[in-house]
């Protein structure tokens, strides 16, 4: 095993170990603020997985977009709401609570067994790779040919989005108007 | 490929689709919510991208990045309806209060 | 040089349609001067549907075989076609219903552009022809009617509903996604026509990767028990919307989830066809038995809507040609009686101010005689009575799942009806058998409220539900044409 | 042509009677033309009827659906002429006591009885399986809200009842028909004959439930108590023979060798109803009540001669449909006559009506003579026949009928003597008035017919089965299970090539 090799097991680990760890501090921590937080974490340490799996890209807008803007507003968002924000939630009984984490624990399970069995046939081998695999241009090229619908519908989507989050997160035009009771 | 193989990444990014899908459906704070459906998607998405350095192709990356970009727009519309949300009970409140004063 | 692909423009008109359709709608929130704002986006939104409408009938007819356009990102064929619409004709009914919701004066615009928004999306997802415009599809109709569903704001759970959905939605698309990842993983393509044949049919990555598909698809066709978010999200939502839900999202959730199980995984017909059972059985008791206490007329419809996901689980079950001629039959008067019935129920809620119940329905059917026989019609449709396309659907289903050799599902099916009778006729009993509270007096005091677009949409829905009982053989010659282009 | 005309007449009608903005009279009027316009239109198909020939007759066939082989298929034949005839008659004469007693919310219920009758006629006249469903089921529409608006006190009760069972049945049934139809073939008059016992339990499922035979009559009493008069007059006089019209028409023809095997187990459970039926009908405490379990006994009986299965009680048993049908339509609308009369239908509290109202003591003494079958009456020839046949089917079988005949003497003398005779009840007012002209030209019409067909009663017994009369059965060397399958042989859709095989194999 080469001292290179070595390396990125040693930062495979930490990265593992980084996102496990703040993903289940997402779903564990009490404070929303906390949470948002440990997913920024885990934002972060999945990018290291990227650049392993050579997607520099990915990794990129991982970091700038996601980590850096999306997890903003939400920060902006709890800053506003306040991190104890509970709603009128009809159900939620005890024996959901109880199903839910069984239901995930053999989802997991599931997956797991089904990817070490797979990995006994041949996911050892990876295919070889071109150098340029995963940088922006060659990104930018698939989506511009093979996914150029992809591409346009991601800017529908997102469109529609906005105009959900302007309507929604927008006052009312009434209390504008007539101002808070 | 340096490293472990792809199996490995499998086995994490399942996990962090298993936290998450267990934080969905334990937690009863939106906002952890939002960030655990979050957490749900980036695990599908790290199993995209393994899937991609494994096949070579670069249909995989595309994918995780149009997740992303769902992902966005989720929390955009999630986050609009959790302050509509707060704002419905902020007013409950002052509605509350204006009636106990009187 | 980056040689971009060829764009079929006749495959797209549709949703570009409706795009165009919630753009000019949006626009007209902004340059519109507020008192003729609410006629203009709504007409754009209802040109869009129409126009819509009939680009899919265009492109219906000059589909007769089916191939990838666009880099193989949608399909151009009857199939998704004659999808289109059908969600076209139903959102053409719900934009006329919508017009004289009472909480349409607020943010008017952004309302039609979202339910044109929303159609749109649901177009896309069924032409789509790789797992990547499929998910790109269907978020962008679930986004759509997420916000849609929120936007009720005299409803007090409208917005809880709105996120109960969205949370939910996001659930089944992130484990959608997840199993997509493990099909690519399998078979290195996302191209629907090309999964089937790239891995062994024993697969484990591939199986899992089915299985999680059919589970999103489940949740957003409202099985059984991928259900719980159904009733809250219809009582909650707009009373059209609703409609529009239980009338077009499950109808392409159906059929793509068909089309896809059908294209890419034809090797594990077996596991899925059981799978489709099981889950039908389960709809059926699930939905049936709650729909049988509910007093909430939308509640009890939500619940009636997941046990005829159950009904139209057999389709998918019977895996055959005729299931899909069925499935394809089914969904056109179910859509319309979807429409019409929640369009009623909104016509009661304005007039009254206050959800419609079994209890406040008393009367309905003698006050307005025409509403009320309109509805009597709708529930005679659900329950698959004669003289109404339900009969005929139910006919399709069941004949479809005998032949595949779901014998037992055909007992199963019928005690489903006998129960299902307890609540449809309980609304008819509710509009005519009830003592009616001073009747006399309240003829007198105000005649009922008349609202004529409400007015033409429960009658199209009327004779879309009478007329494709008698007309059965036009809408099998389109069934026809569109499940011939299916695997099956 | 004729055929699709008396289906779409009274569907004209019923639109019409719907939309008519007219006061009450003149709505039921209406009503009462479409329903006299159908009847010449019967007469005029009866002129024209060739009773000698066994095929279907005035008969129209359309593609429907044509993926699965359905088709709008209509047509008559021998005895299902003479059931659309009863409809007709009874309908008429339902129409005509309703506008005379003047029902609320006339145009809905008008077009509901019109819509009902179409549903009934398309039930006989039907020739493919669906369209039979369709039909059948289609009587449950208006059946349903005629009981549940216009019906007494206790009727959602009653509606509920009667749906559950009726629907439990039929849609058992649906089922059914979907599995045999995509098996043999869904038009009758081209199906093949089935063996599968699982299926023909699926229509005697149905029709058992209907007509009613002995363990499922639970929804009976309460229908029959909570219509309208003129509904349950329908109810017991033309829609329970629909049923027994699906036994011969489809259980029957199409699977002989279940009904072979099943038969002793159908005729035990016509005996015992009929037993049973008349036992509950002398205890009944009120008019409809002995109206409505001398019904099941009636029914039970022509079920006896249905299941015996030869030419004498299978003639019988059509007769015998018809003289019921009147007879109990008759006697329900006397019901109604008399509840208009008292506070009550009780007859411990009825009571010496006689006095002073001689015309309504002649037509309750007349009907219920008929009604017990005294010879010489039309019912006397049917129930003769039923009995002669079954008796040739076994000695046995024959006992409960001559049991229940004496049953049947002994609970309408006493409903006559509860009426007529002791001292004058207290639910009877003094002022009370006879039986008026209109009421008395409607059931005076019914017994007109009784009468007639007591003269004659071979008009039907003679004309039900066509090929009865061209192939002799009382020749030698035939054997009574066989002389049944020739019975059968003459409902059109079973080859008499079929029939003889299918003796053979036996």
């Amino acid at each position: 095993m080469s001292a290179g090799n070595i390396l990125v097991w040693i930062v495979w680990f930490a990265a593992a170990a980084g996102c496990i760890g703040s993903a289940l501090a997402v779903v564990a921590l009490r404070n929303a603020l906390f949470s948002a937080l440990a997913l920024i974490g885990n934002l972060v340490s999945l990018a290291v997985f990227y650049l392993l799996l050579s997607a520099e890209f990915v990794a990129a807008a991982q970091v700038l977009i996601y980590a850096g803007a999306v997890m903003v507003m939400f920060l902006f968002v709890i800053a506003y709401v306040g991190w104890n924000l509970d709603i009128a939630w009809t159900g939620g009984p005890n024996w959901q609570t109880l199903g839910g984490v069984v239901a995930a624990a053999a989802l997991l399970a599931e997956l797991v067994v089904v990817i070490v069995l797979g990995a006994a046939n041949d996911l050892k081998h990876s295919n070889k790779i071109a150098v340029n695999f995963g940088d922006p241009a060659s990104i930018g090229r698939v989506f511009l040919s093979n996914h150029l619908l992809a591409f346009e519908v991601i800017s529908i989507v997102l469109l529609v989005a906005a105009i959900g989050g302007v309507i929604l997160g927008a006052q009312r035009r009434r209390e504008r108007t007539g101002g808070i009771r | 490929m340096l490293g472990p193989a792809i199996a490995w990444y499998l086995v994490v990014g399942s996990a962090i689709f298993a936290i998450g899908a267990a934080g969905v459906m334990l937690r009863r704070n939106p906002l952890i919510m939002l960030l655990s459906l979050e957490l749900m998607l980036n695990g599908a998405n790290l199993v995209l991208i393994a899937f991609a350095r494994r096949h070579g192709s670069l249909d995989g990356q595309v994918f995780a990045l149009a997740v992303m970009a769902v992902a966005a727009a989720e929390v955009v519309v999630g986050l609009g309806l959790v302050v509509a949300m707060a704002r419905r009970k902020i007013e409950i409140d002052v509605d509350l209060l204006s009636r106990l004063r009187k | 040089m980056i040689r971009t692909p060829a764009i079929d423009w006749l495959t797209l008109a549709p949703s570009l349609a409706l795009l165009a359709a919630t753009i000019a709608s949006l626009m007209s929130a902004v340059l519109v001067p507020e008192r003729r704002r609410k006629n203009v986006s709504w007409f754009f939104c209802l040109a869009g549907y129409a126009g819509a409408f009939a680009a899919a009938a265009i492109l219906f007819d000059r589909s007769p075989h089916s191939r990838g356009v666009i880099a193989n990102a949608l399909f151009r064929d009857r199939y998704g076609a004659l999808a289109a619409m059908i969600v076209a004709g139903v959102g053409l009914l719900t934009t006329l219903v919508y017009y004289g919701e009472r909480s349409t004066v607020d943010r008017v615009g952004e309302r039609f552009a979202l339910l044109a928004s929303a159609g749109g999306g649901m177009i896309l997802f069924a032409q789509s022809a790789n797992l990547l415009t499929l998910f790109l599809g269907l978020e962008w109709l679930s986004i759509s009617l997420y916000v849609l569903c929120a936007l009720e704001r005299e409803r007090p759970e409208a917005i809880e509903a709105g996120f109960k959905y969205l949370i939910v939605g996001g659930f089944s698309s992130a484990i959608l996604v997840f199993g997509a990842a493990f099909v690519y993983g399998a078979t290195g393509t996302l191209n629907l026509a090309q999964i089937a044949g790239k891995a062994p049919s024993g697969d484990l990555f591939l199986v899992t990767g089915l299985a999680m598909i059919l589970v999103g698809f489940a949740f957003k066709a409202s099985a059984a028990p991928f259900h719980t978010w159904t009733p809250d999200v219809y009582q909650g939502a707009a009373t059209p919307v609703s409609g529009f839900m239980a009338g077009a999202t499950k109808a392409v959730a159906l059929l793509v989830a068909l089309r896809v199980l059908s294209l890419s995984f034809s090797a594990q017909e077996h596991l899925w066809t059981s799978a489709a059972a099981v889950l039908a059985v389960a709809s059926l008791v699930v939905g049936n038995l709650a729909a049988l206490v509910q007093r909430d007329l939308k509640r009890m419809l939500a619940y009636s809507s997941i046990s005829h996901a159950g009904f139209l689980l057999f389709a998918i079950a019977a895996a055959s040609s005729l299931g899909t001629r069925a499935l394809l039959y089914y969904l056109i008067p179910y859509g319309a009686a979807s429409v019409g019935v929640f369009a009623l129920a909104a016509l009661h809620e304005r007039e009254l101010g206050e959800p419609a119940t079994l209890d406040n329905l008393a009367g309905f059917g003698w006050r307005r005689p025409l509403s009320g026989i309109a509805l009597w019609i709708f529930m005679l449709s659900f329950a698959g009575f004669p003289l109404t396309g339900g009969f005929v659907g139910k006919v399709y289903l069941f004949a479809a799942a005998y032949r595949s050799g779901w014998t037992w599902l055909l007992i199963v099916g019928a005690v489903a009806t006998l129960v299902s009778l307890g609540y449809y006729l309980a609304v008819v009993r509710a509009i005519y058998m009830r003592p009616v509270p001073d009747e006399e007096a309240a003829a007198k005091e105000e005649p009922p409220l008349l609202d004529r677009m409400l007015s033409t949409a429960v009658f199209a829905a009327v004779v879309v539900t009478v007329g494709s009982f008698f007309a059965v053989q036009p809408l099998i010659d389109l069934a026809k044409h569109a499940a011939s282009q299916l695997p099956l | 042509m004729l055929t699709t005309a008396l289906i779409c007449l009274p569907l004209l009608g019923a639109l019409s009677v719907f939309l008519l903005p007219a006061p009450r009279m003149w709505v039921g009027s209406l009503a009462l033309f479409f329903s006299l316009a159908e009847l010449a239109l019967w007469i005029s198909g009866l002129t024209r009827f060739d009773f000698g020939s066994p095929k279907i007759q005035f008969e129209q066939q359309h593609s429907w659906i044509s993926d699965l082989g359905i088709s709008y298929h209509v047509g008559l034949f021998g005895f299902s002429l003479w059931l659309v005839g009863l409809t007709v008659v009874v309908m008429t004469a339902a129409i005509a006591y309703g506008l005379w007693s003047g029902r609320e919310r006339a145009n809905a219920y008008y077009a509901l009885m019109l819509f009902l009758l179409a549903a009934i006629v398309g039930v006989f006249t039907a020739q493919d399986l669906i369209l039979f469903y369709v039909a059948y089921e289609a009587m449950m529409i208006p059946l349903y809200v005629l009981i549940g608006v216009w019906g007494g006190a206790g009727r959602l009760r009653a509606t509920f009842k009667f749906v559950a069972y009726t629907m439990a049945g039929s849609l058992l049934m649906f089922a059914t028909i979907v599995v045999y139809g995509l098996s043999h073939g869904f038009d009758l008059a081209t199906a093949q004959q089935s063996g599968s016992v699982w299926l023909f339990l699926g229509f005697a499922a149905a029709f058992a439930v209907k007509a009613p035979l002995f363990p499922l009559h639970g929804w009976l009493a309460d229908a029959y108590r909570e219509s309208p008069p003129e509904v349950a007059a329908l109810l017991s006089g033309v829609i329970s023979k629909v049923a027994v019209f699906g036994f011969l028409r489809i259980a029957l023809t199409q699977f002989p060798g279940p009904t072979h095997d099943l038969r002793s187990l159908m005729l035990a459970l016509s005996a015992v109803g009929l037993v049973y039926g008349s036992l509950l009908a002398f205890r009944a405490p009120d008019i409809r009540g002995v109206v409505a379990y001398s019904s099941l006994a009636q029914m039970s009986l022509i079920g006896l001669g249905v299941f015996a299965q030869n030419e004498l009680s299978l003639s019988g048993s059509v007769l015998q449909m018809v003289n019921h049908g009147l007879v109990s339509a008759a006697l329900f609308l006397l019901a109604g006559v008399i509840e208009l009369r008292s506070s009550s239908g009780a007859l411990s509290r009825l009571g010496g009506m006689a006095r002073g109202r001689p015309i309504l003591a002649s037509l309750i003494i007349s009907i219920g003579v008929i009604s017990l079958a005294v010879p010489g009456s039309n019912a006397f020839a049917g129930e003769f026949l039923i009995l002669a046949g079954v008796f040739q089917q076994g000695w046995g079988w024959a006992i409960p009928g001559l049991v229940a005949m004496v049953l049947a003497a002994m609970y309408m003398l006493r409903l006559v003597s509860a009426l007529l005779h002791r001292e004058v009840g207290e639910a009877v007012s003094k002022k009370a008035p006879d039986v008026l002209l209109p009421e008395l030209c409607v059931i005076g019409a019914l017994l007109g017919c009784m009468l007639a067909l007591s003269v004659w009663p071979a008009a039907i017994s003679k004309h039900s089965f066509a090929c009865l009369e061209q192939a002799p059965l009382t020749s030698a060397g035939i054997s009574s299970q066989s002389k049944a399958q020739v019975g059968l042989a003459c409902v059109p859709g079973t080859g008499s090539t079929t029939a003889t095989t299918t003796g053979t194999a036996k």
